[in-house]
């Protein structure tokens, strides 16, 4: 995108006379603002979001005052933290605090670079993404050992100490399913990994149930995977049920208790973008990325005519509260089946790939996200540790192991 | 030593010397017939500001359910009574409680230190004769109507 | 095998749970949220027969006292467990014009000073009861504030003065008036005092070792009845909150009842409050 | 090579902290994060009740009894009020009695709802509490129907009640109590059977009998541990006899008997049992009687004293008063149970996490205002 953007620059007659590192220079710049904007305005809008979602489950309403449904409550509530004294504790080890929440937020927009919004929209194309994104967020926790340390404040300490052990336990689980993806493909590229899940294929393969080619069908032990990459990544971004770092209610507020105004809201901003990022990721490596869920025009609407079947089973026999949830995707798949029927170009571009794809998984990951932590306990410690080391990852490895075995059976990979 | 008190009050009601407190308490718990197991409350009481300060312990057997009022007189000014808080562990703090408000030492308490008010509070409030002083570290005390 | 599960109890559990969440999350018309300013919650109103107070709430809230009832018998002051409630009464005379009650009571004394501190009071509406002519009554007005007395900066003494915006008095008699009754009722307990002193220095001549004895017991802290509350406080509290209360200025006669220092900024609960109590004492 | 040097860590839980369920001050003795020594700090709340009740007229006195225990202030003015009614010697009207039970029972449910509710915020999960505090939000309608405050009510008089309920109370009631159970089952949906919360709850804080009752831990806590002891079975005040109910006891479902998760369980199944005996007195509820007939006009009770216990919400509330035969009491001394069931904490803690500890506390279920009076 930096070089096409670059182009672009040299394509005016005006401009083409600055050099190629000078156009090269600015698209950087526009590109990083770009990315930093996104992040920000992403924050803004999940904080609204979150407060909503939480406000329903909880039977509650949620924001309501500023702005129509109180649209605006976090913008009020972002320009109240920037106005805000900032306090830096007498005995804090005044460097390392005021450092440490520029290291988390630099560390989760950084990963952004290598993200792609859709097929032609992405910052650096690189071979490695995928690496890089892994690494490069884990940088994260430097920034909150910094923070916790710095306070001189117990709980912040406990806080920095329990973050450290936690995200550095959930990294190993987590690299190794996504191993599994890149063992499939072979290649780290991200732009790679989505374009490998194009069409469509049998669910497995081999079950007869037509579904998109992406890699959370792919096998079962890849299935498996997603979801174990999921607890991981939760975890990693020190979400409910794996919030304790931050437990509000053990350690104030873990790493961030001593932290105020401009400085905590660089933690949150950080917060959220790193669970954009994990979306993403979730996203691209499982969910097929910017690719369409309709495999092609016909595919759409045989594929909403399945969702349609099912809803209305699901309604009929499951009478529970839950069951009546299926209304809500009955009537949705319903209305895009006519209109699919009716406006064959609705189809097709229902069926062709794109940014709005991307960015339904990621709200849909993103919502799973909210769900967890508005209904969970949080785990303790130890019991954080157990889960890592003796659950998620021999299972991820044993499932490591059953990708290959699957590969080898299918005969996608031969020795 | 020990005198049966008659009163309309629901239990039998027993007045104790204030250092036989303990081994009276042990006995209580630890006999057969008895088996005193809890210690339901620990009450001080000032009558009216000149005679002898009461404590009053409310007895209660968990086993067999029955119940005995202890009762204790003690002077006072730096009055003694032996302390159970060894064999009722739940008079640590009402003990604590007692010696705060009234001022009435037990002997024998693990940690007997003010409970409710500060380390540093000065005098015993739940006495009928007590005046507060006029401050407590610089801030003014309110005086009760 | 219990390792596995374990794995499967807590998905299965943890699904259970979310069930319920999403559950409310897409009825979210069940919200339980009042958007206080807008809506209100509906207080509860019910038939407690007492007088003409027939469909009035229990709800607890502002203290209010119909003076035109009101016979200064004090049992309000002495029920008040936080002496919230200040009254000075002075014996009435012809040019009062004291009325009848409601009741159909002859009003004796002349009310003078009638005070509730709002911010005192803890609402246990223990006051109302005793009252023989129902005339203080707990009234649902429960907004005692108001955007308009907003200020940013305050500074400690002005906070005192938002306190005083609490308390309320209810005595038509006007402030002088009051000064007059006061000094008037000073004079004569001070001539009682005097003839006391002379009586006393007559007894004490006539038998010293007695007096001395008195003088002990008066000393010796007893537990203080409210009625002893009461008596020994009226001297005390003719002074305390009239000054607090009453701006110097507002020396004109003044409607009841007067909420002080709202000259200015005025909320509209408590005009409404104020023109609903001039009426009734209009009616009455 | 040296050895590593470690050493403990004192740490300050408290006063200001989320999880101490008011101004609690927790002196934390920390290997790590596990804690070898509590020390319970208290008196930030302290009023001296005692001290006012000692100037103020007995049914003056009410007011201040309900401010003691917040949660459960219908309780404590029973309790009162009947320790005063006993050294009175006053019959009271059967309907009386009647809404007094329901109105403590009720108590009761809303008490063990903000139990139940802060101790799953406690281990983190925020939505129960808020689904807890609906439920009581229904509660203090009633409450505000019949006596005008929804927290502090000096409903309960000596003697009577400060006013009948209103019409359309019962009918009230009893929608309340039908739409209660399913809302039980909710909550054993979200948190009960959480597997989270069950470890997080279970096996931790396990408290013998034998420690409880030397504690004098009282109520639920001491129910979980697998004591049958209830006040209202024991020894049945007010018409607690006519009614038929269960007292849960502590079973070890998910791990020890008398362990965290015990406790909360415990109060979970309270409060069915609370609705069922508000529904038996709803029904049993004669019709007529005047509820103030009984109040005597002056409250002189003749010399004596009366030790009073009566089954609150946390446990056994006792009021020992000391009449000296004129209108104040001499002595009110409150035997709070709260006050029992936070010293076990030391005893209990010991050896359990930070995160443990803080479970622990919501588990017993404390009202500051109640400790510190």
């Amino acid at each position: 995108m930096i070089q096409s953007l670059a182009n672009w620059i040299l394509s005016f007659d005006i401009l083409s006379g600055m050099g190629q590192s000078i156009a090269w220079g600015i698209s950087l710049f526009v590109v990083s603002a770009l990315i930093f904007a996104f992040v920000a305005v992403n924050a803004i809008v999940l904080v609204y979001i979150e407060r909503k979602v939480s406000a329903f489950m909880q039977v509650r309403l949620g924001p309501m005052r500023v702005g129509k449904f109180g649209t605006l409550q976090t913008v009020a509530d972002a320009l109240k933290l920037l106005q805000k004294e900032d306090i830096i504790p007498e005995k804090a080890d005044k460097p390392l605090f005021v450092i440490g929440p520029w290291i988390i937020l630099v560390a989760s927009v950084v990963t952004f670079a290598a993200i792609p919004f859709s097929d032609t929209l992405l910052a650096a194309n690189m071979n490695i993404g995928l690496f890089y994104v892994v690494s490069i967020s884990s940088i994260v926790v430097l920034g909150i050992v910094m923070a916790g340390w710095a306070s001189n404040n117990k709980w912040s300490l406990y806080g920095a100490m329990r973050s450290a052990a936690q995200i550095i336990s959930y990294e190993i689980p987590v690299g190794i399913t996504l191993i599994a993806v890149v063992a499939v493909v072979g290649s780290l590229n991200l732009q790679t990994i989505i374009q490998a899940q194009a069409g469509s294929s049998n669910l497995f393969h081999w079950i007869p149930i037509p579904l998109p080619n992406w890699f959370i069908f792919h096998s079962p032990f890849l299935f498996l995977a997603s979801f174990i990459y999921l607890i991981g990544a939760t975890a990693e971004i020190n979400r409910t049920p794996f919030d304790i770092p931050e437990s509000e209610s053990e350690l104030v507020a873990g790493f961030m208790t001593e932290f105020s105004g401009l400085r905590w809201a660089l933690f949150f901003l950080s917060e959220y973008a790193n669970a954009t990022l994990v979306a993403f990721l979730v996203a691209i490596v499982f969910l097929g990325g910017w690719q369409s869920p309709f495999a092609d025009y016909k595919g759409a609407q045989i594929s909403l005519l399945i969702v349609t079947l099912v809803s209305i089973m699901w309604t009929i026999f499951v009478k529970t509260k839950v069951g009546r949830l299926s209304v809500y995707p009955l009537g949705l798949s319903l209305l895009l089946v006519v209109a699919a029927w009716l406006f064959p170009g609705f189809a097709v571009w229902l069926s062709s790939p794109g940014l709005f794809w991307m960015l339904m998984k990621v709200a849909f990951i993103i919502f799973l996200l909210m769900w967890f932590r508005w209904t969970f306990p949080r785990l303790r410690v130890d019991q954080l540790m157990y889960v890592s080391w003796k659950v998620i990852l021999p299972i991820s490895i044993v499932n490591l192991m059953g990708v290959a075995v699957w590969m080898w059976l299918s005969g996608e990979i031969q020795f | 030593m020990i005198e049966f008190v008659e009163e309309e009050t629901q239990n039998p009601t027993v007045v104790i010397d204030a250092s036989a407190m303990a081994s009276v308490c042990t006995y209580l718990k630890e006999a057969e017939v008895l088996q005193f197991d809890s210690l339901m409350n620990l009450a001080g009481h000032d009558p009216d500001g000149e005679s002898d300060l009461s404590i009053i312990y409310h007895l209660h057997s968990t086993v067999l359910d029955h119940y005995i009022t202890l009762k204790t007189f003690t002077p006072r000014e730096n009055g003694v009574v032996e302390s159970v808080a060894n064999i009722y562990r739940t008079a640590d703090w009402h003990e604590r409680e007692t010696y705060d408000l009234f001022g009435v030492k037990f002997n024998g308490h693990p940690d007997l230190k003010r409970i409710l008010l500060e380390e540093d509070w000065e005098g015993h409030p739940m006495k009928k004769d007590y005046t507060p002083a006029e401050f407590y570290r610089g801030m003014r005390i309110e005086k009760v109507k | 095998m219990s390792y596995f599960s374990n794995i499967t109890n807590a998905v299965g559990t943890l699904v259970e749970g979310m069930k319920v969440t999403m559950g409310y999350f897409v009825r979210p018309r069940e919200h339980v949220t009042l958007q206080y300013p807008d809506e209100v919650w509906p207080i509860p109103s019910r038939n407690i027969g007492v007088g003409e107070l027939d469909t009035y709430n229990t709800i607890r809230s502002k203290l209010t006292v119909d003076m035109n009832d009101c016979i200064g018998c004090k049992a309000c002051e002495r029920a008040c467990p936080v002496n919230c409630i200040h009254i000075d009464t002075y014996k009435g005379t012809p040019e009062d014009n004291l009325q009848i009650t409601s009741n159909g009571t002859q009003v004796k004394l002349l009310v003078a000073n009638f005070t509730i501190d709002m911010s005192e009071c803890m609402f246990c509406d223990l006051c109302t009861p005793p009252c023989p002519e129902d005339c203080i009554t707990m009234t649902p007005d429960y907004q005692f504030i108001s955007n308009d007395n907003l200020k940013t900066d305050v500074t400690p003494e002005e906070r005192w003065r938002d306190r005083d915006l609490l308390i309320y008095q209810f005595s038509k008699v006007s402030e002088a008036e009051r000064q007059r009754r006061k000094a008037e009722a000073e004079e004569i307990a001070k001539a009682k005092a005097i003839a006391m002193a002379a009586k006393k220095a007559a007894a004490e001549k006539a038998a010293a070792e007695k007096a001395t004895q008195e003088a002990s017991v008066v000393e010796t802290p007893e537990i203080i009845t409210p009625e002893a509350v009461a008596e020994v406080e009226v001297v005390e509290t003719i002074d305390i909150p009239i000054e607090t209360v009453l701006p110097a200025e507002t020396t004109e006669a003044t409607e009841t009842p007067v909420v002080p220092t709202q000259s200015e900024a005025e909320s509209e609960k408590l005009v409404e409050s104020e023109d609903s109590t001039t009426k009734e004492s209009d009616n009455g | 090579m040296g050895r590593l040097h470690a050493e403990e860590m004192v740490l300050n839980m408290g006063p200001q902290h989320p999880s101490t369920h008011g101004v609690l001050r927790l002196k934390l003795t920390t290997d790590g994060e596990i804690v070898s020594h509590i020390e319970p700090v208290i008196g930030y709340l302290h009023r001296s009740f005692e001290k006012h009740a000692e100037n103020l007229e007995y049914q003056m006195v009410t007011p201040f009894t309900g401010r003691c225990d917040y949660l459960a202030a219908m309780g404590s003015e029973h309790g009162y009020a009947m320790a005063v009614e006993k050294m009175l010697g006053i019959e009271l009207p059967e309907r009386v009695e009647y809404l007094r039970v329901i109105f403590a029972e009720l108590q009761r449910i809303a008490s063990h709802l903000v139990a139940v509710g802060t101790f799953g915020l406690d281990v983190g999960a925020i939505t129960p509490f808020i689904y807890c505090f609906r439920e009581r939000e229904l509660i203090l309608d009633l409450f505000e129907m019949a006596s005008g405050a929804r927290l502090l009510y000096n409903y309960i008089w000596i003697g009577g009640l400060a006013h009948d309920v209103p019409p359309g109370f019962v009918e009230k009631t009893y929608e309340f109590l039908d739409a209660f159970d399913e809302r039980v089952t909710e909550y054993n949906q979200i948190l009960t059977g959480n597997k989270i919360f069950i470890e997080r709850a279970a096996d931790i804080g396990v408290m013998t009998p034998e420690v409880a009752i030397n504690y004098g831990v009282t109520g639920p806590s001491l129910r979980a541990s697998g004591v049958n002891l209830d006040i209202r079975k024991t020894q049945p005040y007010s018409i607690y006899d006519r009614f038929d109910f269960d007292v849960p006891l502590g079973e070890g479902i998910q791990g020890t008997v008398g362990d965290s998760w015990d406790r909360y369980y415990v109060r979970v199944l309270e409060m069915k049992e609370s609705a069922k005996i508000v529904r038996q007195a709803l029904d049993q509820l004669p019709v007529e009687g005047d509820v103030k007939s009984a109040i005597p006009r002056r409250i002189r009770p003749p010399k004596g004293e009366v030790y009073f216990r009566s089954e609150n919400p946390r446990g056994e509330l006792g009021y020992y008063v000391v009449s000296n035969g004129k209108n104040v009491p001499l002595r009110v001394k409150m035997r709070s149970p709260a006050f029992s069931n936070l010293s076990v904490i030391n005893e209990i803690g010991q050896g359990f996490m930070i995160s443990d500890v803080i479970a622990i506390l919501g588990s017993l279920d404390i009202v500051l205002g109640e400790i510190d009076r």
